[in-house]
């Protein structure tokens, strides 16, 4: 392990601010698709049980 | 000889018919009919193989028309809704491109009669089609029927927008395609005047 | 229903699919998550940092597992469109629909990735090289597949005109690829290349194909359970699929 | 029974689009003037700085090229979809993709040929001279084929629908932009003194391929489109 201490860990080295938005925007894209296409079967669901 | 087996289609996620068996016999007619909205368009369009089923076959001399393909377009003269004719040209251009496609004779003689069979006289010939009127258009287009040397006639609503000579000249000419062998498809709200002995109905329903 | 499919297609009819799909949702997206986990892991703390780039590397586990399912899944995308369009069976054409969104999802990861890496290490955001370009135009082509698809009300023709655009789309990425590459050449001479393979350690290597792994898997899971939302949405439309109520054909002479 | 050779097919399509251009000959003159008028902007958007003009001037041209074919691709089947035209064409008793040629033939003749004639003058304008101008023609040539030939897929594959100009354009250019990029790759190249003979022979390969699969996938496109 390379990183002496958390705030060490979070600069990644000075390349913190390219590196964590990064990770950072692929979490939320990917997290944003999952809760999009449960909300989207939610609502298919429903309409489809009232019909 | 020309039939469907077991025809079924719809619109869009609509059903619209389903296990159709008819069979056309040479000389004979079949008159489709049924309201607004249950399918008759469709059917026809399904029997040009411009839709496709969704299930079942239509047949030609015992060949599926998919497996034909340019085979079987080129045994029917189709007439639809919309007429096909374009309004910049006139009549007898309209005529002569559309005779020169099916491989029909196009030459000036030709298409002159035929316009004038339809009761098109000499002074809308040369006039764009645009100028003249919906009924007149609508002869236009069914002037192809004289050129037409093909088997099998497909017409959607042929009566539509025509008057009573008009109508007359159709049924007419109708007439002795039958009497020469061939087969018609008409889709339509009237009655046809023909001997009922070559006709046969198939009524669509909602 | 179709019955010109082969025989194995009402096996695979959407009513089948949707709750075998319902029971693997799960296992890929555990799958999913405890594999990414392991890749972070790997990334964050077992990879060293690289000798010339410094950190900024580990933008690589992200960005280069994005580039290539953005790849992978718009040819993936495609096949299906040319079954479905060959067999004429429905349920490949809603695999491809569920497919697009997550394809645009990671072109567009790719790229946002991809030029936060551009920064620091060419000192630009953005770069026209061969790359960067045939991926912004990998970007155009899913939204012009998700945007046709979209604007077409009638079903049939929306599954049929898109799975066209889609395979026409699965040859033009090749030739855009290379007349990129070509017109940087021609113009500029050397372009610039990512030269990081040679030099990367064993544990970068592992670290990258183990997210990988994991973006396959979560890509599965996703777009099943996309599968699953078109699947409902078009059972809503009445007569879907069920042996029709029959309306009479009435026969007489 | 009667069936029209394929070669009078093709000419009896090919007629048909040329006569109703004739007819509508201000559609012609308007391509032609929004090319001029497009091309004579970026001049004084740039300023008149020859160097930094011969610089731009391929991938203006190129562009305003390009720009042209797109405006015109909604007449390519538009309005024969609406008056039934269309619908008698796929049932003439020959290949599709072969007619659609013979459509793609009669648009690049109404839109595309005017901008390759023209193309000289333009190029003058920039400061283009001798062999570039040439060069600049003759991948006009090549390429407004290949764009029309692209285009037709577009154009069969959003028929009818509500808002197809904007979306045609936007399914059309990421398309086109290998033909873009040898194009105009063709005209700086003669201008740096590199030769253009590698560029015009990829826009040439863009032709032969796009003439291979593109009226293909135009058929299927209208099939599903008239279903």
């Amino acid at each position: 392990m390379q990183w002496g201490s958390v705030a060490e860990f979070l600069a990644m080295g000075g390349y913190g601010l390219y590196v964590w938005p990064s990770f950072g925007v692929a979490a939320l894209c990917m997290g944003g698709e999952v809760i999009a296409v449960w909300r989207r079967h939610a609502a298919a669901s429903e309409s489809h049980d009232e019909s | 000889m020309f039939q469907t087996v077991a025809l079924s289609g719809s619109r869009g996620e609509r059903r619209l018919f389903s296990d159709v068996n008819v069979t056309v016999k040479p000389g004979t007619l079949l008159a489709v009919v049924g309201e607004n909205g249950s399918g008759k368009t469709s059917f026809l369009r399904m029997l040009c193989g411009l839709l496709s089923p969704d299930g079942g076959e239509i047949l030609w001399q015992g060949n599926n028309i998919r497996k034909l393909k340019e085979l079987y377009s080129a045994q029917l003269t189709y007439v639809g809704h919309l007429n096909g004719i374009k309004d910049e040209l006139t009549p007898v251009e309209n005529l002569k491109v559309s005779a020169c496609l099916a491989g029909d004779e196009s030459s000036g003689g030709v298409v002159q009669k035929a316009l004038e069979a339809v009761g098109l006289g000499r002074a809308v010939h040369r006039l764009p089609t645009r100028v003249l009127s919906q009924g007149q258009k609508r002869r236009v287009t069914l002037a192809r029927l004289w050129l037409s040397t093909r088997p099998l006639w497909l017409l959607d609503e042929p009566f539509a927008s025509l008057d009573a000579a008009a109508t007359s000249y159709l049924t007419q000419q109708i007439q002795s395609h039958l009497s020469r062998g061939g087969m018609v498809v008409v889709a339509t709200h009237q009655e046809i005047d023909l001997p009922p002995d070559c006709i046969q109905h198939l009524r669509l329903t909602q | 229903m179709s019955t010109t499919g082969i025989n194995w297609f009402k096996y695979s009819s959407p009513q089948a699919i949707y709750p075998l799909a319902g029971r693997m949702i799960p296992w890929f997206a555990a799958v999913a998550v405890g594999v990414i986990a392991i890749g972070l892991y790997i990334g964050f703390f077992v990879a060293p940092t690289d000798a010339t780039q410094g950190d900024a590397y580990r933008i690589i586990f992200v960005h280069v597992p994005a580039a290539w399912m953005s790849m992978f899944l718009y040819v993936i995308m495609a096949i299906w469109a040319g079954i479905g369009l060959g067999l004429n069976a429905r349920p490949s054409f809603m695999m491809a629909q569920a497919i697009a969104p997550t394809g645009a999802m990671f072109t567009f990861l790719a790229l946002f990735t991809g030029s936060m890496w551009g920064k620091p290490t060419w000192g630009a955001w953005w770069v026209w090289d061969a790359r960067l370009t045939s991926e912004l135009i990998l970007l155009f082509q899913y939204i012009g597949i998700i945007l046709l698809r979209s604007s077409i009300d009638d079903l049939r023709r929306a599954d049929r005109a898109s799975a066209v655009l889609a395979l026409v789309g699965v040859i033009n990425v090749p030739i855009i690829y290379f007349s990129v590459k070509w017109w940087n050449t021609l113009h500029q001479g050397a372009s610039v290349t990512i030269t990081a393979a040679p030099t990367m350690a064993g544990s970068m290597v592992t670290a990258m194909l183990i997210m990988m792994v994991g973006f396959w898997m979560y890509s599965f899971a996703v777009t099943l359970a996309r599968m699953r939302c078109v699947i409902v949405e078009r059972e809503r439309q009445p007569s879907w699929g069920k042996p029709a109520s029959i309306p009479d054909v009435v026969e007489a002479r | 029974m009667s069936q029209p050779s394929l070669s009078e097919a093709l000419r009896g399509v090919v007629r048909r689009d040329l006569l109703l251009a004739m007819r509508h000959r201000s559609d012609v003159a308007m391509s032609v003037f929004f090319v001029v008028i497009v091309a004579s902007l970026f001049p004084l958007g740039v300023g008149p700085e020859p160097a930094v003009l011969r610089t731009i001037a391929s991938g203006v041209l190129w562009v305003t090229a390009l720009l042209a074919c797109l405006l015109s691709l909604g007449r390519l089947f538009t309005a024969d979809y609406l008056d039934g035209v269309l619908e008698q064409t796929l049932l003439i008793p020959q290949p599709l993709a072969v007619l659609v040629v013979g459509k793609v033939f009669s648009h690049w003749v109404i839109s595309g040929l005017p901008v390759v004639l023209l193309s000289p003058l333009l190029g003058l304008q920039f400061g283009l001279s001798g062999e570039s101008l040439g060069v600049l023609t003759l991948s006009l040539l090549l390429g407004t084929p290949t764009l029309s030939m692209i285009g037709a897929i577009g154009a069969a594959l959003t028929l009818g629908l509500r808002g197809s100009g904007l979306l045609v354009a936007l399914l059309v250019l990421p398309l086109f932009i290998p033909v873009l990029i040898f194009g105009a790759g063709a005209v700086s190249s003669s201008l740096a003194g590199i030769g253009s003979e590698a560029n015009l022979s990829l826009l040439g390969a863009c032709f032969l391929l796009s003439l291979a699969f593109a009226p293909w996938a135009t058929a299927v496109a209208l099939r599903i489109a008239l279903e």
